[in-house]
């Protein structure tokens, strides 16, 4: 189905290859953006998303392709060059100066000046003007550390407005948004292609690109494989372009009965720098069951994690893993108790990418048998043969993909990292797992096996705690559904209860369910990779 | 003891303007997420490189104006390796200030034939701002010292305040802080880091010229004998904010003055010579209990 | 070993040896420095070749000591009380090997270990009264490189000489100390400006290679030096009035000349009277030896005759490392 | 994630030229000295001395045999500090305080040693326990400092270091020196407390087995422990270190603790060695902390790499004194081949890490 053309092409991308040793990332994508339209480009994991936005703006060297701006050809050779030719980007992650003032972040490298220096006035009297004009209303001289997400988004779009930026692409802009910052960046979204703006919405969640969109492109493998006008389009016929088939198969039939309580989390309250993260929440897990925690990140779901682990100690409150009050305890005494976890952040908190993936399978269990020993005269000692055994088991078992446990756990791709994490976690074999993001940033195939391997591990009769933005995972493989909303939980769903609609309507805090949130009630599980 | 009297803050500005220097080349580079403690080695080496350009053409000033420029030269293994290979610092660092201590007495032995100390006859020292003399207090605290100490001070605050109003003072900053965020936004970071490390070196070169031409006109072997890092130290005190530099670096020269006084009510000379380093490590230790906001401010964090 | 032919000089073939050890790198200490030109005049007055081995620590002296001894050398030379462990006890192991010992001495030496001491402190005792004369503020000071017993030497009788003709003398010293206390003229400037600003105006330097530091000291204040060794005057003429020089050369080859003819063991100790240590204001020359006395003639005269008197024993130096 | 733009550090034409260098972790270190040496050369020729003789007159200063006695025995004091260096370096910091810490050592074993009346089979080994738990102690308020106050552990071992320098010198001058004595040193030791000798050689003595076992100790730790384990986590990512369970304030306090005893058991063992007395100075002027930092850096902190390391500096450093008394090259020289070796590691690494950080890319 192709488009009447309504308004002129303000770029056009043809052809566009780019591949990274054996990926494909982009594979001869042609992509046409109106001016003045919002156009969404879709695609799982590794579809070649970024990719293709980071081409575009001048981050990546195409293989071959073409890329014309208003009709003639451009060929970018850093970001200068597409900031140069109108173009803005807003990252996947932020990149702020937390020290400095908002106007020192959005007139960075393009200063308004007055007697060759700073001209601070000027700078944030911009910033107001901006504001005003796309509705981003935000204090110029506060500091950046002290903004919400929402905010700090808010500073990035003003970046790139300053420089002009009469085309931008925004990489996942939702990600970590609460829906109340969502809908208000969609407003700021039409706004700006009302007055001419071309934007690019880059991201995995159809109900946004249903709400927002003009226009919309799916990718998949690096190929395109649909274009549609939002407007006769539908969720169904999406997912279908993005995955090519219907949604996943692994799911939780609820054929397990719980038993005796794992984890006790009471009253729990952590808080940083005087900001209530967590505000005193209280919940159970139990033997053989799957407890999921939704919501949009940033809403005090990691630091609840970090409080089980011991990373980071209670302001109040109290959490008991089988019985023992562990709240004073140190994660090494916690993890020996019986809590495994796999974190967000694989590369920097998951794993050490200079040292071997046998290493990296290690942590944690060098004090136990096989490889270590906890009494004993070998107390104290590791047996590297036991080490080297162990890495051979689970990188067959859990199919990662290397040559040997002895090259660096930095050599491999982002999936199989993730996956050395989850082998490693799983094998503790502890009563209770916290699965934060699991599948984020792994591609269909593992997501499954990955969810698959949770199901297992709680019909083996250990208790999950799954935290997740994706409501679709949750709905697969969660007994109970906990909502948590700016660091409390708002809502607890039984599976009969658990629908996307309550459940998105409980992370955005509304009470009824969403016109959005209904029409797609079959989101594929599409981690979001941060 | 006379704490209070002109002559003591005179010796306190004396002791502190080579390490004045030497820690606003710290604090640069800190700025650009260099850590930086190559100070004592390039120190030496300036003070070094400007006895022997002094000695050669006679005039002081050619002293300094080598000592600026070979000492920056002298800083390229670190701005290379740092900046653009992204190598440890530290490691460069501690081989170049081994390197500088062996080179300097190697050449002072090949080129001069003496050990220790070379002072030839009629070797030019900076001269002193004598035309200052008679200015009430002015006078008797510069009247005895060469124009690079107030040029010490001035260049701290003008660099603190270009840092903080300028452009390109405000780009610095942001390479250090957030290098992807400077990049994206077009900004060359190793670009910045390299040119600041090159400067650092020839600030640590004004440093040692101040030293072996202005407070003495001599150059002995290892003759920084620690002031380098001195003002490492310095610069962690500081953490980041360069204006407070001098009050770092008087506290030090404070602190040795006042242990060389001490020798003079009975203290023992030995242990006044830990006077300073005890005195700048107490400090390190309550400015962090006060602003804990400010740890690990600068992070040596490092693999080998 | 051979006993050494009689010492002729000329001939191309060296007909003696010499190997002078020092406890630490020469660099900039003054003494060491003289020792081992000394060592080289002995060399060239009998002819013998001669090898310095500089040592770093304990353990380095006696490394060098065993290197020299298989050398088999005429005569080995040790410089300072910090070789006196490692000499002793090797006189002892190899009786046909000569050893000298210069500044420092066994308290029951053998046959082979010669030593020769000097009386620094007779010489200071003598700058210490040209102080007290001279001095207007009635203020005196010295710098020395550390605060070592040996060092006292170059402060206590200092003091001692002036308070002998100026009883009412207030006094100072100043350690320079620090990562580099014989080299670093920065503090030893600082040190001697602090005994300026006390009121100093004629202060003793002792800091080996710092002396230059408090050259400059007295040439930016009113203030006049001593300097040490040699004529420092030349250093930094019209800021030093006099040195309390010490002829290391003339003990060291009188010794080695003593041994290579045989006559070895015991202590030979140069002072005054031996004309061992002295001052330059004390001998010919002083008209164009830059120093300031030179314009004193009334106070070189007071000073000879005390001089005389130490020599007839009329007036006894207390050596500050016997008075412990 | 967006692709980062090929770094151009892949581009130089240098790094191609490593990329191809083989893997064994033993060729950049030598790589390394191989490209000092030839520095060293140009720097020799430069200064119109003639290189070969230069280092032939440093080889056989260091191997001559009738001096392989006393090389063994620095060989041992220098692998000794590199250990001091090595430990910390493992998890990622600098211990630049060894100086501090070994003339702790020397004092806690000269103030043993000093009270004769001890048995002669306990003398020493209590004097060394005592030196390594002064020294040790010492070491270890760097840990506190840096988790607590967040003083990075390279500045308060360094500023610390003189402080212990200080005082042990004004103890030797005023309160447990010799009298009479011209410098400041103790008495010599009675025959019972004096170091173990091995056979009839001077230098060398029993020290050397204590030294080797420290190494042996130090290689098992690191390489077959949990602690060991733990330290190379911590050092490779603290952030994981402490997810996985590290106590990571706990390791820093152990490891500079390990560091601070090992420097005041080689300050102990000099000490106790000929001339058998603790000497103002004596323990710092050879220069063993900074020569066995080199050697640390050189060896990555490698447990087996440490000898081989400490063999280059030790022939630098006694091969250097014979060099200038034969060769009349300045002693200096050592110091600039020493430097230049650091310096060049620390580009030729980069190299390494670069091969697998850019694998790491993916
Ligand atoms: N710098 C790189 N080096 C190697 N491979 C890369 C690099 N960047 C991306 N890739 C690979 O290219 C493919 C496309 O990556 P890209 O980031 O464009 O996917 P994406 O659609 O943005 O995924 P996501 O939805 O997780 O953001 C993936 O297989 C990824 O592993
Ligand atoms: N209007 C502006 N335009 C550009 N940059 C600005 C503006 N206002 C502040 N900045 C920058 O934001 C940062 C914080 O500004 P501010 O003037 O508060 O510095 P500061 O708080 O005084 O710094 P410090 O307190 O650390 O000395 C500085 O980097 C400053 O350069
Ligand atoms: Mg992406
Ligand atoms: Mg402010």
């Amino acid at each position: 189905m192709t488009l009447t053309a309504s308004s002129s092409p303000a770029v056009e991308l043809s052809g566009i290859s780019k591949r990274f040793g054996a990926v494909v990332a982009n594979d001869g994508v042609d992509l046409v953006l109106r001016r003045g339209s919002v156009h969404a480009v879709m695609g799982e994991n590794g579809a070649g998303k970024s990719t293709l936005m980071s081409i575009l703006f001048g981050l990546v060297t195409p293989d071959s392709g073409q890329i014309r701006v208003d009709g003639s050809p451009v060929t970018f050779s850093s970001p200068l060059d597409a900031i140069a030719a109108g173009l803005g980007m807003v990252h996947q992650h932020f990149r702020l100066f937390e020290s400095m003032t908002v106007a020192a972040n959005v007139v960075f490298g393009a200063e308004p000046r007055r007697l060759g220096l700073v001209d601070r006035r000027a700078a944030e009297a911009r910033v107001r003007e901006l504001g005003e004009r796309y509705g981003l209303e935000i204090d110029p001289r506060a500091r950046v550390s002290q903004l919400s997400v929402g905010e700090r988004q808010r500073v990035e779009i003003l970046k790139a407005l300053h420089r002009d930026a009469t085309i931008l692409i925004l990489d996942e802009p939702t990600a970590v948004l609460t829906p109340g910052e969502v809908s208000s960046l969609f407003a700021v979204i039409r706004r700006a292609a009302d007055s001419g703006t071309t934007v690019v919405l880059v991201t995995h969640k159809i109900n946004e690109v249903l709400s927002v969109s003009d226009e919309v492109t799916v990718l998949r493998d690096g190929r395109v494989t649909g274009r549609f006008s939002t407007g006769d389009t539908s969720g169904a016929e999406l997912v279908h372009a993005m995955t090519g088939r219907d949604v996943l198969e692994v799911s939780n039939q609820g054929d397990v009965t719980p038993g005796a309580t794992v984890l006790r989390v009471r009253d729990a309250v952590v808080s940083e720098g005087g900001v209530e993260r967590v505000g005193n929440i209280s919940f159970d897990v139990r033997a053989g069951e799957i407890v999921g925690i939704a919501g949009v990140s940033g809403n005090g779901q990691h630091e609840v994690v970090e409080a089980i682990l011991g990373t980071r100690s209670l302001a109040r409150g109290s959490v008991e893993l089988q019985g023992a009050d562990v709240t004073g305890w140190s994660v090494r005494d916690r993890r020996a108790h019986g809590v495994a976890v796999i974190p967000e952040d694989r590369r920097g908190e998951g794993s050490a990418i200079t040292m071997t993936i046998a290493e990296n399978l290690t942590l944690g269990h060098h004090r136990t048998a096989p490889i270590g020993a906890n009494r004993g005269i070998r107390r104290g000692w590791i047996s590297l043969r036991a080490q080297r055994a162990r890495s051979r088991e689970l990188i067959e078992q859990f199919d990662i993909r290397t040559p040997s446990g002895q090259h660096t756990a930095g050599s491999l791709s982002g999936g199989n990292a993730q996956k050395v994490v989850i082998a490693r976690e799983l094998s503790y074999g502890a009563p209770l797992l916290v699965a934060e993001q699991p599948t984020q940033g792994v591609d269909v195939g593992a997501i499954e096996a990955i969810h698959g391997r949770l199901l297992d591990y709680r019909t083996a009769g250990g208790a999950v705690l799954l935290v997740s933005h994706e409501i679709s995972e949750l709905l697969a493989l969660a007994d109970r559904v906990l909502v948590m909303l700016s660091g409390e939980i708002v809502a607890e769903l039984s599976r009969a209860e658990a629908t996307s609609a309550s459940i998105g309507a409980a992370m955005s805090g509304a009470t009824a369910p969403t016109a959005t949130a209904t029409t797609n009630t079959t989101t594929p599980a599409t981690g979001v990779r941060r | 003891m006379q704490i209070l009297e002109l002559s003591f803050v005179a010796a306190v500005l004396l002791a502190a303007t080579p390490v004045l220097f030497a820690s606003l080349a710290g604090a640069l580079s800190a700025q650009v997420g260099v850590f930086n403690i190559a100070l004592e080695g390039q120190m030496l080496w300036g003070a070094f490189s400007a006895v022997a350009a002094s000695y050669y053409t006679g005039s002081a000033w050619a002293g300094v104006f080598t000592a600026i420029v070979s000492t920056a030269v002298f800083s390229l293994a670190l701005a290379v390796g740092a900046a653009r290979w992204k190598a440890d610092p530290i490691v460069i660092a501690i081989g170049s200030n081994l390197f500088a201590l062996g080179i300097t007495g190697f050449l002072m032995r090949v080129l001069f034939d003496v050990s220790g100390s070379f002072s030839p006859r009629g070797l030019q020292g900076l001269e002193k701002m004598r035309w200052l003399e008679g200015i009430p207090v002015i006078g008797p605290i510069f009247a005895g010292q060469t124009p690079l100490v107030p040029l010490a001070l001035v260049l701290i605050v003008a660099v603190g305040l270009w840092l903080k109003f300028s452009p390109r003072g405000l780009r610095l900053r942001g390479v250090g802080e957030h290098p992807e965020a400077a990049s994206s936004l077009g900004i060359n970071v190793s670009g910045y880091q390299f040119w600041v490390t090159i400067a650092a070196g020839a600030l640590c070169g004004i440093a040692g010229a101040q030293l072996s031409l202005g407070n003495v006109t001599v150059f002995t072997e290892n003759m920084t004998a620690g002031r380098g890092w001195i003002a490492v130290a310095a610069v962690m005190l500081v953490a980041g904010r360069p204006l407070w530099l001098p009050v770092a670096c008087l506290g030090f020269g404070a602190a040795e003055a006042l242990g060389f006084r001490l020798q003079g009510v009975g203290a023992p000379q030995q242990l006044t010579d830990a006077a300073p380093y005890a005195i700048t490590l107490l400090v390190l230790v309550a400015t962090r209990i006060r602003f804990p906001a400010r740890r690990a401010s600068i992070s040596t964090e490092s693999t080998p | 070993a051979s006993a050494g032919g009689n010492a002729e000089a000329g001939g191309d073939a060296t007909e003696a040896s010499l190997i002078l050890i020092t406890p630490t790198a020469i660099g900039s200490n003054n003494f060491l420095q003289l020792a081992s030109d000394g060592a080289e005049e002995a060399a060239d007055k009998y002819n013998a070749s001669l090898d310095v081995y500089e040592s770093e620590d304990p353990a380095s002296i006696q490394q060098n000591l065993d290197a020299a001894i298989r050398e088999k050398p005429d005569v080995i030379i040790g410089v300072s009380f910090s070789v006196l462990d490692q000499f002793t006890e090797a006189a002892i192991d190899y009786p046909d090997q000569q050893f000298l010992l210069i500044d420092t001495s066994a308290e029951e030496p053998t046959e082979n270990l010669t030593a020769a001491v000097f009386k620094e402190y007779e010489a200071t005792y003598l700058t210490g009264v040209e102080a007290g004369l001279l001095t207007e503020k009635n203020n005196i000071g010295v710098v020395a490189s550390l605060d070592t017993p040996f060092l006292h030497r170059w402060v206590d009788p200092f003091f001692a000489g002036a308070q002998s003709v100026n009883p009412d003398v207030t006094t100072g010293a100043q350690y320079v100390g620090g990562d580099n206390p014989f080299g670093d003229q920065a503090r030893s400037k600082a040190q001697a400006q602090i005994l300026a600003d006390a009121g100093a105006d004629y202060i003793q330097a002792a800091a080996s290679g710092g002396n230059l530091g408090v050259f400059e000291a007295a040439s930016e204040n009113s203030v006049a030096a001593f300097g040490v060794d040699t004529n420092q005057c030349l250093d930094s003429p019209g800021n030093v009035v006099d040195n309390a020089i010490k002829r290391v050369d003339v003990a060291l080859v009188e010794s080695v000349g003593d041994i290579l003819d045989g006559t070895t063991g015991g202590f030979a100790s140069y002072g005054l009277a031996e004309g061992g240590v002295s001052l330059t204001g004390l001998e010919e020359g002083v008209a164009d030896s830059q120093c300031l006395i030179a314009d004193h003639p009334d106070v070189i005269e007071q000073v000879t005759a005390i001089r005389d008197q130490i020599i007839a024993g009329d007036i006894v130096v207390e050596d500050p490392l016997t008075a412990g | 994630m967006s692709a980062p733009p090929e770094p151009q550090v892949l581009r130089h034409p240098l790094v191609r030229l490593a990329r191809v260098a083989v893997r064994h972790p033993v060729v950049v270190p030598v790589g390394a000295v191989v490209i000092a040496v030839l520095i060293g050369a140009v720097i020799i020729a430069a200064a119109g001395l003639d290189p070969l003789t230069a280092y032939a007159a440093v080889l056989s200063g260091a191997f001559d045999p009738d001096t392989l006695d006393y090389t063994v025995s620095v060989w041992a004091f220098i692998c000794g500090m590199a250990l001091v260096a090595a430990i910390p370096l493992r998890m990622g910091e600098f211990n630049l305080g060894g100086n501090g810490q070994l003339v702790l050592g020397g004092l806690a074993a000269a103030v043993v040693a000093g009270q004769s009346g001890l048995p002669p089979l306990l003398a020493v080994p209590v004097a060394i326990l005592a030196a390594a738990v002064l020294a040790g102690a010492f070491g270890a308020i760097s840990a506190p400092l840096a988790t607590r106050f967040g003083i990075p552990i390279i500045i308060s071992t360094l500023l610390l270091s003189p402080v212990a320098v200080a005082v042990v010198s004004y103890l030797l001058r005023f309160q447990i020196g010799e009298k009479g004595a011209a410098v400041a040193q103790t008495d010599r030791f009675p025959e019972s407390a004096r170091m173990w000798a091995l056979g009839d050689l001077s230098y060398t003595n029993v020290g050397l087995i204590i030294v080797i076992l420290l190494m042996v100790a130090y290689w098992l730790v690191d390489s077959r422990t949990a602690v060991g384990f733990e330290l190379r986590v911590v050092g490779a990512n603290r952030r994981f270190g402490a997810y996985g369970g590290v106590r990571v304030g706990r390791l820093a306090l152990g490891a500079m603790a390990a560091s601070g005893a090992v420097a005041g058991i080689v300050g102990a063992i000099i000490t106790l060695s000929a001339p058998y007395r603790l000497t103002d100075g004596a323990l710092l002027s050879p220069g063993y902390t900074f020569a066995g930092l080199a050697a640390a850096l050189l060896a990555g902190g490698r447990p087996a790499l440490i000898p081989v390391t400490a063999v280059l500096f030790t022939v630098l450093q006694v091969g250097g004194a014979a060099m200038e008394r034969s060769a009349d090259v300045p002693r200096q020289l050592s110091d600039v081949l020493q430097g230049v070796v650091i310096v060049v590691l620390a580009l030729r690494t980069v190299v390494d890490n670069r091969r697998s950080g850019e694998k790491g890319a993916r």
